[in-house]
């Protein structure tokens, strides 16, 4: 099963006639991902080996069906070429790009995952399931990876990974695949103000997903997705989480890179994002070593 | 980037937001020429990004050039909380009858714009939202929507405001959301925003934060951010493109992204060290930026070892040891760097390490592993314990 | 039964304070329908005859308890006050206002609505059901009556009426009521540009309601609504429609008072949507005394 | 209200979509003053809004202002399909290298906007679109996201534009897209979209058609609407505030309600007879009101009976017993009027026209016996029969 990318994925990638755009979409094909068309406005009727480049993403899913989208754009069009894809029926969109203005960003989400009224947090209403920006990707091992985390460390198996985090990603699923603890699908889901999908979102496909058997959440200090997170956890979650918060001894008020880790009040400190999930019955572990532990700690339970 | 009130409050008066006439100063005379321009009674504030400001001296009635001059004087210099007053901000001073408070931010659980007003302004909102959370009124914007008239009713009537005060702040509300979206701004707040004695709703603070992302939309933005003093090893980590920010311990960390540095943090005090800093290449790092990152947290004496911590995605292991050999080779490194590395071509990475070898460098497998050597090697667990939190 | 409004409804009157609000709104609560409050900003805290006056939509549903408004206020803060009932939770939004600017309708249906993607036309996807602007509003005989309809002429029964025009709601309910054929519920749906539901949202209730036997639409020339409910009417409609179009004489391109009323090339005469019509099955009279003995013959067959 | 192509191509202009150089003329010597201000070739071209202006003559090229002077004399005052030309455009012409078509109007059915463009410009679109549907372009763009790049890529793309025009073609639409929104119009058409010898994308024709319920946001709306002449009796009647169009036949129309104006013309046909005229009173009509709609009426030598059908709802049929009594009293009314009284306090005011008995004056109970009488007495059936379509 998985979620979100897997062997029925048929990938477009938006910008695949760039440097790091061609080098990922490549990677991903040769990794197995099904990789049919590229995007790049004024370069339709070309190739990126023997993948047919597109001007349009509607003439892209109109020639080969696909799917998914990756959005590897520099920051200035990310958000028009997300509204592409969406424009053009497209169910998946995986944003990478970093840097992204949140102004865009909060204007292309809101419209995507439509405007609902309370509750609108918790699901995402919208035809479209949105990942990113500034995200590593998804990769469901042995079925697709359409992203850039680096599939060598991956192996196919039953826990779901999410995360803020693109590197603890990475972290993480070493420690689990070290267990022989294969992955479901890893989700990078990115540090930005305005994300497409937040925890609540893949959590719920992840517990509606026969692969999962168990999830890793991987957080961060700022906000407050993971106290959110802790909450819904608790009324509709049916399957165990281990989690993993990064920032325990970040100073206050000091930015760490991602605009979303930003400590604001007494919210969003690892520590109240850690009481706040095991309140809610996940165990935290305090190192990516421990998080594998635990896992193997649950499964074992 | 946070902006200085002289800053948010010229940006705001370019969508008609209404606020007091007012000049910057960085000096004495400066303060005085403002204050005579004025030709009237002026308030000299201290330009420093942190509250308090007025209880701490920084903010003074003149009621002449001559005074403006004398209280320029005394500000200008003060420290605040930690920061060195640079400039004031002379302003016309006016007849204040109420004070409110008005902000619009980026919710990010609801992916929507937030407003809140409250007729309790002047006051820290923290404080009003936990000792009377009614008192503020929310209003959330659809940012495809943009903003209609029944959300600056809702604010104003759900805030209670003085009638007296409503046609003003209705009318002022549409024009701060617009500056909120067009400066791409994550906050605006206007704290207090006042009611006149002539009946006239002004912002009288102003705290404006911009989003750096958009920062090649808005030319002036560069112009601003020269205002803001940088320490000296931050804004050379800067200039080399590392996202580096000054702690207080001894242990010098690097890593690639900022959730495997945070990550790197909290081993470090778990294994009894105290970072010196938080340094993030960032993705696909090449050789050179390693060899900088080295470099910059070599050029700190307080460092007594360094934790370089990578796992590679778009970085590449046999680049990061590159940098490494590279920084070995023309730096004077006298400090031990332990290095873990994985990801990408760690293999290859670590092979090119083993065949470098130099009295400093350390490799180790785990970032626990690592953390422990990097401690022992800074000379021992300092005070830390274990941090905080419920065990597992 | 009855569809939009009924004994469930709760009315708060936008304009509650104005001339024509005020006469309107104290008519519908004279004929029973629970009309709980009245909007109009910096009027809160007084009355109109008894009913209480709030400054916002908010306040007067945090304290009725109101689900249903009307939209009585000038063009120009019109559609301003249709956003305000939808923030503020209200299901049903009925706007007597004429003369409200396309722009601002198009702006705020299309947001009420969801954005969607194909098949937006054919279902409201939004919370709220919005009906008009630049309509007479909806009676259901008996149970509640929001807007200007005269519900002298109307008699509660088994008949679903959902009309362009306004003045035929009156002139076909009046040819109903005089052969004792009663109406579950009448929808005055407008002839604006951007209309907030058109002919299918509203035979789709009608088909979904328990009351309803027998559902009469009054088209006029212009745009294409009827050609496309004649498309939903074959595809899905279970219960007899018989339909009435104006102005089979009117000459082309001629502007007849409602915007949408413009002939534009062959579709849209009132000749291509009774066959389009009579295609789908449905019977088309040719007068409005007609209508009704149609219906008579279709309620006997 | 449809813009005449000079008013539409100032209008564009302000909104930065490129459109010619030109000034309008009334007479000749404007015509040679415009021409020789802009100081090249010209083009003149009749202000009339109906297609095939060219064929008929209306456009002409002149490399003088003394040509242009006798271009226009030939123009000015010419007939092009009933519309007599009373100004001219003078625009300088350019080396025209193909023709495309751009538009945007409001989609009723959607509820969103649609973009069309196609690179067969400068023939109708109904043409392309029944010959050719695959060479028209379309987008649909949500009115509260608004316009984004992709979506003038699609249309570019789509329509397969010539690379050379796409850069300006993808320039040129969000500006044309935020004409479109902030004039609010119904339809801006651009046919053709040229791309010019020297490499721009220009736009050669525009037809804007704006919404008159927004008249009172556009203070300039009154001053184009003052350049359209309106037949004198419909001037009348929209001074009076009653919606009246001028039709061919004998019997006079008097209702409420667009829709019942409509059904009573078409009641009128099937009875045999043909309406003179469309007059809606609208919702809430007075006393004076209808007062008014038959002294407009009658004042027409070829109506030879009237047919008054009023159903109220918010208009009382009291108020509309009044009217009639009012207007009998004060004109010579000389041809008779057929009342059907039905809806809001209809039986008073059924009541008080009988108790004020009129020779000209004849009660029905039913919309169909008034239309036949109203036919009746105006003199019989004319030629029509039933109206078209299936029946029932």
């Amino acid at each position: 099963m998985a979620i979100i990318v897997d062997a029925t994925t048929k990938l477009v990638v938006q910008g695949l006639t760039g440097r790091e755009g061609r080098f990922h979409g490549l990677r991903n094909k040769a990794y197995g991902t099904d990789l049919v068309a590229g995007v790049t406005p004024g370069k339709g009727g070309s190739d990126v080996e023997g993948v047919p480049i597109f001007d349009t993403v509607a003439e892209a899913v109109s020639d080969t069906r696909a799917n998914t989208s990756m959005v590897f754009v520099p920051p200035p069009f990310a958000a028009d070429a997300i509204l592409e894809a969406y424009d053009a029926g497209i169910d998946t969109i995986i944003t990478i790009t970093e840097g992204i203005p949140a102004m865009d960003m909060a204007r292309a989400v809101g419209y995507i995952r439509g405007q609902g009224g309370a509750g609108s947090a918790e699901a995402q209403n919208g035809r479209a399931t949105l990942i990113g920006p500034n995200c590593p990707g998804v990769i469901s091992p042995g079925k697709a990876n359409v992203g850039i985390i680096p599939s060598e460390v991956c192996e196919a198996g039953p826990i779901g990974l999410v995360s803020r985090s693109g590197t603890l990603v990475y972290q993480i699923v070493h420690e689990l695949s070290q267990k022989n603890l294969g992955q479901s699908t890893c989700v990078g889901i990115g540090g930005d103000p305005i994300p497409g999908s937040d925890f609540i979102d893949v959590l719920s496909k992840f517990n509606a997903d026969g692969q999962t058997e168990l999830v890793v959440m991987v957080g961060e200090i700022g906000g407050d997705d993971e106290e959110r997170a802790a909450e819904w956890i608790e009324d509709n979650m049916t399957k165990p989480v281990v989690a993993y918060i990064a920032g325990f001894t970040a100073p206050p008020g000091k930015r760490m890179g991602h605009a979303g880790a930003i400590i604001s009040g007494s919210r969003g400190t690892a520590q109240a994002k850690a009481e706040a999930l095991e309140a809610a019955g996940v165990r935290v572990g305090r190192n990516p070593t421990e998080v594998a532990e635990l896992v193997v700690e649950a499964r074992g339970s | 980037m946070d902006l200085f009130e002289y800053q948010g409050k010229e940006l705001l008066r370019r969508f008609e937001v209404p606020v007091p006439e007012g000049r910057v100063a960085s000096n004495p005379a400066e303060a005085a020429a403002a204050a005579e321009g004025l030709g009237s009674k002026v308030v000299v504030k201290a330009q420093v990004q942190v509250g308090g400001r007025g209880k701490a001296g920084g903010i003074k009635v003149a009621e002449s050039a001559g005074e403006a001059r004398e209280v320029a004087e005394q500000i200008l210099g003060m420290d605040i909380k930690g920061h060195t007053v640079k400039r004031v901000l002379v302003e016309r001073a006016g007849d204040i009858k109420e004070e409110y408070y008005l902000s619009f931010l980026v919710d990010r659980s609801e992916r929507k714009f937030l407003g809140m007003m409250s007729a309790e302004g002047g006051v820290e909102i923290e404080q009003v939202a936990d000792e009377n959370p009614d008192a503020i009124a929310r209003v959330h914007v659809d940012p495809s929507l943009g903003i209609s008239d029944f959300h600056a009713r809702k604010l104003v009537f759900g805030a209670k405001l003085n009638p007296a005060a409503r046609k003003g702040a209705i009318a002022m509300i549409p024009k701060l959301y617009r500056a909120f979206v067009e400066l791409d701004a994550s906050l605006v707040e206007i704290n207090p925003l006042v009611l006149t004695g002539d009946g006239k709703v002004v912002a009288l603070d102003a705290k404006v934060t911009v989003d750096d992302s958009a920062d090649y939309r808005h030319p002036n933005f560069g112009e601003l951010r020269a205002a803001h003093e940088v320490p000296e090893q931050e804004r050379l980590a800067k200039e080399k493109g590392l996202n580096f920010i000054k702690l207080d311990g001894d242990i010098g960390i690097i890593g690639n992204g900022a959730g495997l540095v945070m990550a790197t943090l909290d081993v470090v005090k778990a294994a009894g060290g105290d970072a010196a800093n938080f340094l993030d290449v960032g993705g696909g790092a090449g050789a050179d930026v390693l060899s900088n990152a080295i470099e910059v947290i070599t050029s700190d004496d307080n460092v007594k070892s360094i934790f370089l911590n990578i796992f590679g995605g778009i970085t590449r292991g046999d680049l990061v040891a590159e940098g490494i050999i590279d920084a070995l080779g023309r730096l004077d490194v006298t400090i031990p760097i332990v290095v873990r590395l994985d990801g990408t071509n760690a293999e290859e990475g670590r092979k090119m390490l083993a065949d470098a070898p130099h009295a400093m460098l350390h490799a180790e497998d785990t970032m626990l592993g690592a953390a422990k050597r990097a401690v022992d090697l800074a000379g021992g667990a300092g005070s830390a314990g274990p941090p905080g939190g419920g065990g597992a």
